[in-house]
């Protein structure tokens, strides 16, 4: 993968000016996660329409590289709207940026996989906390930080 | 885990040109090698691994961004599936790399044993165990005031089964720890009844696998177990690699047995997290190179057949019993053919095993002298040690004649 | 452990030739590999005595009485004793092998830990630390009720020493744990001053050498410490193994920390005791090939000159700061050149540094980016993560150019 | 070294027919040692002369291998009459079987060197228990079995 595919245009777009960013108040659910290769951080907190179970609102907040803010950011344009189970349904090559680099024949390594699915990781763990959906493998029996 | 006859039959001889040690004479004769069960020699397959690897993709591992560090990691990810499939875990989280057998063991005596058990509570191992799951036990016992109990054997070195009953009645059994197969005996266990027995109470079954993963195929999900620990270095891989098997709802609620480097999610001077399965617990730089060689040897044991290893250790068993039955003077130890692996004890009359074996050897010929790190089983037999032959899918039935030779030496010696 | 100028020169790419990791090209270009800190790579040198070793010679160690046990047992043995002379510890027996640094440093705290620290009792680490000198303590004062505490950085990245007095003035201090170099930011620590801290107030000194033994002539009676534990693979050796030194007298009295075979002197069912010195720390099979190949890369390092290599590394050190120093946007952590060695941190303005190491990667450039499992040093500099150069003895000036060209690159691809 | 050099007539007359072999009543010293590579076990007992020093008599006891037993035996032959601190002092290359091999141009291998050693060893932990003589270095540290 050379390094212009990875920090195409819109990557970088998305790093720059990151949608959805941010913290909400009165979430109806967040969590706060970390991948413990860098330390990068991201928060998400989000809330629901009136059926309970439709994001309405969310928010990414964190610091990290290009490609785990932007993938957050990413990620957020697409899950409005949609219910808790069918995000937690997400799997990790549909997430918006993994499957860009994916098409275009480019795929992540995994290392920086890790980066692009921290945003995904941490809003599962934030509806699985909030109404029960699965967590990914890889969060499970990880103790979670609280968020204060 | 009984052994399964099987028609696929491999040629010894040929295997044996693929380890580069028989390439050698040792004291000016070709070695007849039986004492596998102490360590395998390493097939030219596994060391080119080993060497490829540092050549051209040594790196650390779970860090660096950079081909090279990915191309490490990616090596060693891919070692923990082999492993995986190997024992047929349900995830490569489940799949904990270790320097050996004995320091998988630890690892659950202390990551388990110091948060879950107490007075009151019994730990269950056999008078049939190698030290290395039998000490962890009864120090694990000792820090945490439980109580230390030891299945005894017959005396031809298999559980006594009935002493389950009362055991289980006596009741707070924690933890059953038992072998698979015995070190000096062969024996084969049969430890899915123990695993069974273990449940039934509420206990943690943990199997020592060092005698039976080299050699036959495990399968942690039908055996349901909870632990497992095996080593590399016995089943033609490098050493300073071993493996721990742990049932991932389980090791999720450990504690990390040592921590630092590679193993944390968040670190601060009030409160420190952990990285998740198996990464919690694999502590600081682990054996990398060692890892991915021992993936090389699970494709070359695969390659082969572990069906078709386990029968011809079977054939060559049968052999050694029929002739070392004949020797005059000759004492032989443990279970009949059908219930043992390729292990076989013995003692001459009136000669120490270390005199035996400082024999043999004169005449190329490796065997284990001494008490195995069995001592309860030594002390069971009456026994101070034994003389050992062993085998693995090099061995060869004239190392056995080479045995009966020497051994009719070291009786002239001693005569 | 100051930097000893010498006017021995080492002529590294000529050292260079010996490396074959450097033979091939990666992603089509020749590797500037600036990530020794991590770990190094292996000299042919040292990949022969492996293969030698594991053709000729390969056994377990301390039990067989044939010649090839011999041969191996005499050559782990040989091992120890090279181990020995490098850190000039008064015995062998003071030489314990383990998997990497952070096994070492948990040993001491379990070992030691366990038996000699309870409530009211302060365990005194650096927030300068790696998390393998810091969780391990950490946890260890979590399980005996101890407090845990971190002697501040300044901003520089050095040891606020001020802040002794009033640590021992407050007292009950019995373990200090520190690094001798720091991994993120290169600082020397004056480690001489925090032993003898450590001794006046009869705490022990555990010195973490995992970057200062690749690197610099380590003298453990002329240091005076307690306890020095450091990786095989950070000095040209192979993974999967490292060593502690400990005092004689202090291992002496310590219970084992991992129990099996190959430790015990008599097991039974009521009681177990060790073996002497060093076998005690050593249970299991224990990383054999991987010991005898960090003797060779102990021979292989003294062949051509710790104090050569330090002065090579301190050039190439002023060579990077002079470089960066130059560089728009660019900040540099850590001490001035004085007190640093091989290793150079940094950040460029606006780029997080996975994405300045990815960008350097496509141009074969091979950096460290994260916190370094430093995490508590990172708040303290208040950053998340760091770029990461460091030096070894096979490392070039022209390796420093291509990063210079990297970071150009990485600051036009984020305009 | 050949098997023959080992086993040469003088140290299977030993092993067959050991000198001092038992145990005595009312010692001054005793000891007890195991060799932890095989198990093998010897147990020390001697009496000093009126000086309080000078073995006047000694017995060992136990089970191993003939390098072992005729180690012991040989070695008790040669320790009557001597003082405690001469006893100490005795180099493990001056113990009379492994002074003999070396002297044949055939020492022992070091495995084979720790069961000769045994008795040596055993009796330099009676001494220093007794009377305070040093203790090798490979002693030093061992929990020492106590003798009952
Ligand atoms: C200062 C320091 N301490 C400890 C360690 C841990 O070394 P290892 O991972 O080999 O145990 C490292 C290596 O990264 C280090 O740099
Ligand atoms: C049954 C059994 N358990 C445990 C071990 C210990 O294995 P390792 O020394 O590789 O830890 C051995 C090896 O001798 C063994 O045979």
């Amino acid at each position: 993968m050379s390094v212009d595919d990875l920090y195409r245009e819109l990557i970088l777009d998305h790093y720059k000016s990151p949608r959805h960013r941010g913290r909400l108040d009165r979430a109806d659910a967040c969590a706060e996660g970390q991948n413990p290769l860098c330390g990068d951080e991201l928060t998400v907190t989000l809330r629901f329409g009136a059926d309970g179970e439709t994001i309405e609102e969310i928010a990414f907040e964190g610091q990290g590289c290009a490609i785990s803010q932007a993938a957050a950011s990413m990620l957020s344009e697409e899950v409005v709207g949609h219910k808790a189970t069918e995000v937690a349904a997400i799997d990790k090559d549909d997430s918006p940026l993994v499957a860009m680099m994916i098409e275009s024949g480019t795929p992540l390594t995994p290392i920086r996989l890790k980066c692009a699915l921290l945003g995904l990781g941490v809003l599962k763990v934030a509806l699985h906390k909030a109404v029960g959906t699965p967590l990914p493998e890889e969060w499970t029996g990880v103790e979670e930080v609280e968020f204060e | 885990m009984a052994l399964k006859q099987s028609t696929a039959r491999i040629d010894a001889a040929r295997i044996r040109a693929d380890f580069p040690i028989f390439d050698q004479l040792v004291g000016g004769k070709p070695l007849a090698f039986l004492d596998s069960a102490v360590s395998a020699h390493k097939p030219r397959f596994v060391l080119e691994a080993l060497e490829e690897f540092y050549e051209h993709s040594y790196g650390n591992v779970g860090r660096g961004v950079y081909a090279l560090a990915e191309r490490a990691n990616a090596a060693y990810e891919q070692a923990r599936e082999k492993v995986r499939e190997f024992v047929n875990a349900r995830s490569p989280r489940e799949v904990v790399f270790t320097r050996n057998t004995t320091e998988g063991i630890n690892l659950v005596a202390y990551a388990w044993g110091l948060d879950n058990l107490g007075p009151g509570d019994v730990v269950l191992t056999t008078e049939l165990e190698h030290h290395s799951n039998f000490v962890p036990w009864q120090e694990v016992a000792r820090r945490t005031g439980a109580t230390f109990k030891a299945i005894p054997v017959t005396a031809e070195g298999e559980l006594e089964l009935e002493a389950l009953d009362e055991l289980g009645r006596a009741g707070n059994v924690k933890v059953v720890a038992v072998t698979a197969v015995s070190n000096s005996l062969g024996t084969i266990v049969p430890v899915e009844r123990l695993i069974r027995f273990a449940h039934e109470h509420g206990a943690i079954a943990v199997i020592d696998a060092a005698q039976a993963a080299p050699h036959r195929v495990i399968d942690v999900q039908a055996l349901d177990c909870d632990f497992l620990a095996f080593s590399g270095h016995k089943m033609c891989g490098p050493s300073g690699v071993g493996v721990l098997y742990g049932r991932s709802e389980l090791l999720e609620r450990m504690s990390p047995f040592q921590t630092g480097g590679g193993m944390i999610r968040r670190v601060s001077v009030e409160k420190t997290t952990w990285a998740g399965l198996p990464h919690k617990f694999e502590a600081g730089t682990p054996p990398v190179a060692e890892a991915v060689a021992l993936g090389a040897a699970i494709d070359y044991l695969g390659g082969i057949g572990l069906e078709a290893i386990a029968a011809h250790e079977h054939e060559l068993t049968a052999y050694t019993l029929e002739q070392l039955g004949e020797q005059p003077g000759l004492t032989l130890y443990g279970p009949p053919l059908e219930r043992r692996a390729g292990i076989v004890s013995f003692n001459l009359e009136g000669i120490h095993p270390h005199d035996v074996a400082q024999i043999l050897d004169a005449e190329g010929v490796c065997v284990r002298a001494g008490h195995h790190c069995n001592q309860p089983l030594m002390r069971r037999l009456g026994v101070a040690a034994t003389t050992r032959a062993s085998f693995y899918l090099y061995s060869l039935p004239e190392e056995v004649d080479r045995l009966v030779v020497g051994l009719e030496r070291a009786r002239k010696v001693f005569a």
